[in-house]
């Protein structure tokens, strides 16, 4: 192993942040300080030790420290480690899709909506597929709201139908037409297996099969959702931990107003 | 352990209300059986495998009768007729019937006398494999102790059996006393249980009887080495309730998830099949030695744990009349509640506190399943971590039995194998810390602790009275419990439900009975004589 | 707040020796000066800059004085000397003698008495300042208001005093109440203080007049921006106590680390010249209000915290009687102690608590400064988080006041930003959770805790009778504190103490204790009017 | 973005052991799970999570998902993620350096001492440099020991001198030849910029350069320091955390009876 390993040198880097290369923050801008566990599937040893160290340097790590290390069971340790990345990122070359309306109140909402379109707006919602995690979309829908935003129920220009969980694709799609939904609101939490992608991969071939994807604001949610996703699978926005009704309220009813407008123009 | 002063008068009116409860839904329940009931009969017989098809012999079986509309007999009486008439085991008879050889219900009749005879017989055999098992338990724990305090209870949930192995064995290294075996999603809404060794699932692991064989192996393997006798726990509740219990008792499982109201609410399964079918779940549970746990603890995943704190003592203390009527003893009464505050709420430990401590003391003899923050889980694994802390503070305070580990990866995916050390290594390095912690303190009279109890006990005697003015059905179908409604007629199972024709007869309901009786007074005993030993 | 039974008896006889100790060490040490003592007289009196060799001024004049053998009258007396004959301001003199141009002790004699006039003029707009940066602090605590509780007290320590602004302001938005920079790695064996800004430092930044103004300039910033005064703390103890002290009471620092007996055991600083400093230091901290942080936790990361917690328990005893003697009030009393039981070590919670409670009870109205475990910090940053967590239970429920948060990674590096901020998260959570957990408890009667607490107390007792019996020098020398043994001659800075001659004087004791006093007036005249407010 | 990102096939990799390609654990064999925790100097948002993701890709992880993440200050945002490390190492090939001596009892050293040496090893120790932390080098060295595990002072054929702390490097030298040392024990716990390197190689190059690096049996010890670096660094052994004065007298007792007998041979 080379000596250089030790470098005893002050590693002089520049201090000044450059967002055409960015990189992790410990103490110091740049330092590129990250933190990593990990299991190995060998005895804690000095040799798993070793072999973790050399992971972290091919992670990209610049003189990473084991700062941990113990036996799990006979055959199994676990690590963590310190140490300086030397990835950086072009941070002004991202160009990630977001949501990007203002969050109007309740009463804002329901105001803007009779200004726009004189009618209450139909909203349909549940957890598809065998997703059978309710507290997502009722914290969306349901009257009480989550964590002090009311739900969807509650708004004076929303009518609100929650299916609840475990609803099937077709049986979803039934019931939207039947409805005579805007909106379509779907919760999915469960994604081990990316589940959660094939269920709304389905959803939007289904609505393609049948010519009902253009009739439909297509929204959707969940602890792991992002808007970026949601674009990618073809929906029309995407939700995750953090977001209330408010927030998709606002968003479906500037949204609405904006196609209105696009289709009187056209 | 310090003691909230609690109105034991009040205790004794709600226990009393969910008594009556009980005995309504007892009423209208006993007048019927179900499909899993009769299949559990057959495995109880003996009936197993799969036809070629992948179908459970027991389900070949039971469709046969359901489909000549004469299930209302009992499985038992068909059996016992065809193997009087044709001179072959249940077993050869089922096999028959699948290949279509066989019509069960067009086999020579016999005297009812003869075949309850040769029921009682044959029920004898199952129940000695069950007696037998359960001494077995009696005799590694006697060999290696057990300790006091909460017991370590973590889950594996790879899908896969033989990872699961792999990861229980590491476990129970760690420190684990009981191993779950989480259930692959949606397995509780098949009406059948799958065979054989399995190594796909989805969220857990098929729970099946080879599946149920190997992973007992494997914890006696490495009990023996450990000189712990580990436990081992799977899920009864679902579509097939008792024959999931029988498995259990076959295989010598130690605890089991066994609730049907958390099916009917968590899983839309039809109210009055799973009532049914729980009741002869709990009675082989009972007699299996078994600890059943209650499902409690979901209700506050879904509605707010400080608003609906009473509804989990309510369904705890009907849960208790139900294991009751069950034949099933306090002490395998492992009834379910959950450290689910919202964690930004003022005071949020002592409204924990206060809750587990007064299901301790209403339930003194009972193991509680304790449940670890769930919903109030995040990506946050640090400060996961520390809520699992809390939670485990609490457990020791208020000396909670089955400690269920928290997982800093909960809102994440199921436990890698490291997740697992750091949560067992989290809960012991409490647990010695605050050793006697419990003892050392007392809670201030008419303190928050003392007036959250109170609260919580005034609502519970509340609603159990009003559960019992309109029955348990009426108040599902209100959605009083976790927020969910459910229609009397709605949810999954209830085509398998069958009214008892007058010549029904099971003949496993006495033995069982005896044998829990006999079981729960040798557990007593030893108890009694391990107490004299400690205090000579 | 529970309280444990206590033998107050045995407190104020441990209270009465510690006095007692505290009386003979001054009737020792008020004999001399030191070289710092002079040089914070110089920088009352304005000297302040470096030399071109950037040796600072106030050290050129001491060294200079102490060169002829002279500064055993003081530097006010060579100053005021030639101040009145030259008419020349000191700053401007000290730049003299540091060019080689002018013998301060070859100006022309002038009489004592004006001599004394002129030091006390001067020194009277020193303290002015001081009063000054006192009424601002007050002014800002009143308008931003002052949480009781807790205060949330982390470290910064990049080495580089514009990095650990950034990192400061960011402890600030996540709930920060004081910011402590820690100085780098053996600056406190320096005998002067570096200056200007400074970027290059070792497991902390220099401590500087510049350094601190920048920094208070920061978190005064933020802190009107957030609407809550961010009090910051750096240190005195070290060869220049009452130096620093100088710069914090101009720089309005909040709080400072000051402890003459850590210096002596933990820096083998000698125990003559840091013991004389720390009475001047104090004086200094007093009269600027700033509250003293003492260094007791320091024994428990040397010794171990079980066995030697009495040690404790007589530091703070004594360091009390130190701190009043110099004028200090209870109110700004930081006596220190720390959280560093065995975690491995059964009922560790218990003893924690025991011993933060009789620390809390002993000293009720001092901010006691409490620290968290490091000694029994590994690299295992998820047992770190938990541990630190339970250090965070006992703060709130002893109600200590400064809270000196713990990091997951104490065993790895000073702390990143994101290690501040999960320690901040935890505590809050804590604090959060536990809010009323110490009112609704009682500790039982008998209990171990209080066994523990009446322990401890003996032995703190004993300890401080036979401290009192040996006095204080040979007691240090006998290793009775941490096990670490300091000769009396011994250790750094003992070159440095000077006897006083008859005509020595230092104008700024009278002027300080005055000031103390009445700033300790108004500090109880607001708290009871604050208390008066609420009640209406 | 490649709509591969979100991949719904199951990922069927191998699951059985191959040393020769180690990867972490997660849950299942060789699926490479990883746990990173790092900041990134902006701002809390979906840009910001997008760097992060990226990072952890350039990391080599396959699909991480960003679980957590939070601002830490108005410009500062935290990360906590997960995926799968696609770098493997080649356990096979690693010889990492240890001390392999089976550890006796402190009984069982002295007599060892006495039958091979006849006379008492002399042993002085020191936390060198500025290095103020003695914790470490009395938990070898002081009678109490540490753990439970005794020190050297209390061996009887063990003589032993604890210098204490801030001993320098050139006082070290000359207090261990006028104690007429068998073995210098060197203790460094303070690491930031590499200090204890700095101290070390110092140390190594003074005995060398006063010719006498052979006399002694050199050993350093502290928490960031493992055998192989003491190898690396000119000393005979390295002592981390977890070791204690019986496994430091085994070895020194053993070692200086091997190099007796070399020099009986030669
Ligand atoms: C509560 C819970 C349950 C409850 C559900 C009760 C109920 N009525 O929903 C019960 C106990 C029934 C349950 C069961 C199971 N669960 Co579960 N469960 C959870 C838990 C603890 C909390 C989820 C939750 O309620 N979060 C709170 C809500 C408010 O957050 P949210 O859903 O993210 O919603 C917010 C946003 O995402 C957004 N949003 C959500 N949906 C939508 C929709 C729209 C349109 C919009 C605009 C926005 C939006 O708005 C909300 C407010 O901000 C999580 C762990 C965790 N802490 O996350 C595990 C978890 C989700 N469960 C899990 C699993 C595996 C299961 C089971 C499969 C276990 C099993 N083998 O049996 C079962 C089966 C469920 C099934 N078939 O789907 C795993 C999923 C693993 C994975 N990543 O795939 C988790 C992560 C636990 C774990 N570590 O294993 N679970
Ligand atoms: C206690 C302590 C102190 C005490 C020391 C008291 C004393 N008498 O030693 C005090 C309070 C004085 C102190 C001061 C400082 N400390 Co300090 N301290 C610690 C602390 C909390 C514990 C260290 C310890 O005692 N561990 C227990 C012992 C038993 O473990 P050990 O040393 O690893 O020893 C074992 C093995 O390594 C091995 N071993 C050790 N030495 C040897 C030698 C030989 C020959 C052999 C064979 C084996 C061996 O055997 C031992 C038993 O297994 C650590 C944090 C932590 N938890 O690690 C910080 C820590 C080491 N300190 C730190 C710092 C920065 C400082 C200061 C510089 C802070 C400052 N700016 O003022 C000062 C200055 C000290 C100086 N000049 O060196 C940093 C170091 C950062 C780094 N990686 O460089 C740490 C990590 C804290 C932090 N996160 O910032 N500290
Ligand atoms: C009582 C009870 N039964 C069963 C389960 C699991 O059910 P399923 O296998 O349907 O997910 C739970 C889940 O927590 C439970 O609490
Ligand atoms: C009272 C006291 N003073 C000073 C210090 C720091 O001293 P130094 O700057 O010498 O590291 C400490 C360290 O914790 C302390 O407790």
């Amino acid at each position: 192993m080379s000596s250089g390993r030790y470098s005893v040198t002050k590693t002089d880097f520049d201090k000044t942040l450059d967002l055409t290369h960015l990189k992790p923050y410990g103490d110091t801008m740049n330092d590129g300080k990250v933190q990593i566990s990990f299991t190995l599937p060998v005895p804690d040893s000095e040799n798993a030790v070793e072999a973790a160290r050399q992971l972290a340097l091919k992670m990209g790590l610049v003189e990473p420290t084991v700062a941990h290390h113990a036996p799990l069971d006979k055959s199994f340790s676990f690590f963590v480690i310190y140490g300086n990345l030397s990835h950086t990122i072009d941070y002004t070359q991202l160009h990630v899709n977001t949501v990007d309306i203002s969050t109007m109140s309740m009463d804002e909402t329901d105001f803007f909506i009779q200004q726009n379109f004189g009618r209450k707006i139909r909203v349909i919602g549940a957890s598809t597929g065998t997703d059978a995690h309710t507290v997502g979309i009722d914290a969306i829908m349901n009257m009480k709201g989550y964590a002090g935003h009311y739900g969807l129920e509650r708004y004076k220009m929303i009518e609100a139908l929650n299916l609840g969980s475990q609803v099937t694709n077709e049986e979803f799609i039934r019931k939207a037409v039947e409805f005579d939904a805007d909106v379509l609101l779907v919760s999915q939490t469960v994604t081990q297996k990316n589940i959660h992608v094939q269920n709304l991969t389905e959803l939007v071939e289904l609505l393609e099969a049948e010519r009902l994807r253009k009739r439909f604001l297509l929204i959707i949610g969940g602890p792991r959702i992002s808007h970026e996703l949601a674009k990618e699978l073809g929906a029309d926005a995407g939700f995750g931990p953090g977001k209330y009704a408010d927030d998709v309220a606002s968003y479906i009813c500037t949204e609405l107003a904006a196609r209105k407008e696009q289709m009187l123009k056209a | 352990m310090a003691t909230l002063r609690i109105d034991w008068d009040k205790v004794s009116r709600a226990r009393e209300a969910a008594r009556q409860i009980a005995d309504d839904v007892h009423a209208y329940t006993r007048q019927f059986t179900t499909t899993t009931i009769e299949r559990s009969i057959c495995r109880l017989f003996g009936i197993d495998g799969v036809d070629p098809m992948g179908v459970p012999l027991p389900n070949v079986v039971v469709e046969h009768l359901v489909s000549r509309q004469l299930l209302g007999f009992g499985a038992a009486y068909w059996l016992g007729q065809a193997t009087i008439s044709l001179g072959k085991e249940p077993q050869e008879l089922a096999e028959a019937v699948a290949r279509g050889e066989l019509d069960l219900t067009q086999t020579e009749p016999v005297d009812l006398f003869e075949i309850e005879l040769w029921a009682e017989k044959k029920a004898e055999e199952a129940v000695a494999k069950i007696h037998h098992n359960r001494i077995i338990r009696e005799e590694r724990l006697l060999e290696f102790g057990d300790h006091s305090g909460p017991l370590i209870y973590v889950i594996v949930a790879t899908g896969n059996i033989f990872e699961d192995i792999v990861q229980a064995k590491a476990a129970a290294m760690q420190g684990a006393d009981i191993i779950a075996v989480i259930r692959t999603t949606g397995q509780s809404l098949l009406d059948y249980v799958p065979f054989g060794a399995t190594t796909e699932g989805f969220g857990g692991t098929m729970a099946t009887q080879e599946n149920f064989r190997l992973m007992r192996a494997a914890l006696d393997e490495v009990g023996a080495e450990l000189k712990r006798y580990i436990r081992l726990c799977n899920y009864c509740s679902g579509l097939c309730m008792p024959e999931i219990a029988v498995m259990g008792a076959m295989e010598r499982l130690d605890v089991m998830l066994n609730d049907a109201l958390y099916g009917i609410l968590f899983r839309d399964i039809n109210m009055q099949r799973t009532l049914i079918d729980q009741e002869f779940s709990r009675l082989i549970n009972a007699a299996a030695g078994i600890i059943i746990n209650t499902g409690e603890d979901n209700y506050l995943t879904t509605s707010d744990a400080y608003e609906e704190a009473h509804t989990v003592l309510a369904s705890q203390l009907i849960n208790e009349q139900f294991a009751l009527k069950a034949g099933l003893p306090e002490e395998q009464m492992g009834l379910g509640h959950a450290f689910e505050m919202n964690p930004e709420l003022k005071n949020a430990f002592l409204y924990e506190l206060a809750q587990a401590q007064l299901a301790r003391q209403i339930f003194p003899n009972s193991p509680l399943k304790y449940m670890p923050p769930t919903k109030f889980k995040t990506g946050n694994i640090f400060r996961g971590h520390v809520q699992d802390a809390l939670f485990n503070i609490v457990t020791v305070i208020s000396d909670q039995r089955i400690h269920l580990l928290g997982m800093l990866t909960e809102a994440i995916h199921t436990p890698f194998l490291a997740d697992r050390a750091l949560a067992i290594e989290n809960a012991r390095y409490i647990a010695n810390s605050f050793a006697d912690f419990g003892e050392d303190i007392e809670y201030r009279e008419g303190g928050i602790m003392e007036q959250r109890a109170a609260k919580v006990l005034d609502a519970t005697l509340d609603l159990l009275q009003n559960i019992r003015r309109d029955g348990l059905f009426r108040a599902i179908e209100d959605g009083i419990l976790a927020g969910v409604k459910r229609p009397f007629e709605g949810g999954k199972g209830l085509s398998g439900v069958v009214v008892k024709e007058d010549r029904y007869f099971n003949p496993f309901i006495p033995l069982l009975l005896e044998e829990s009786k006999a079981g729960s007074e040798r557990y007593h005993q030893t108890q009694t004589a391990l107490k004299e030993g400690k205090n000579e």
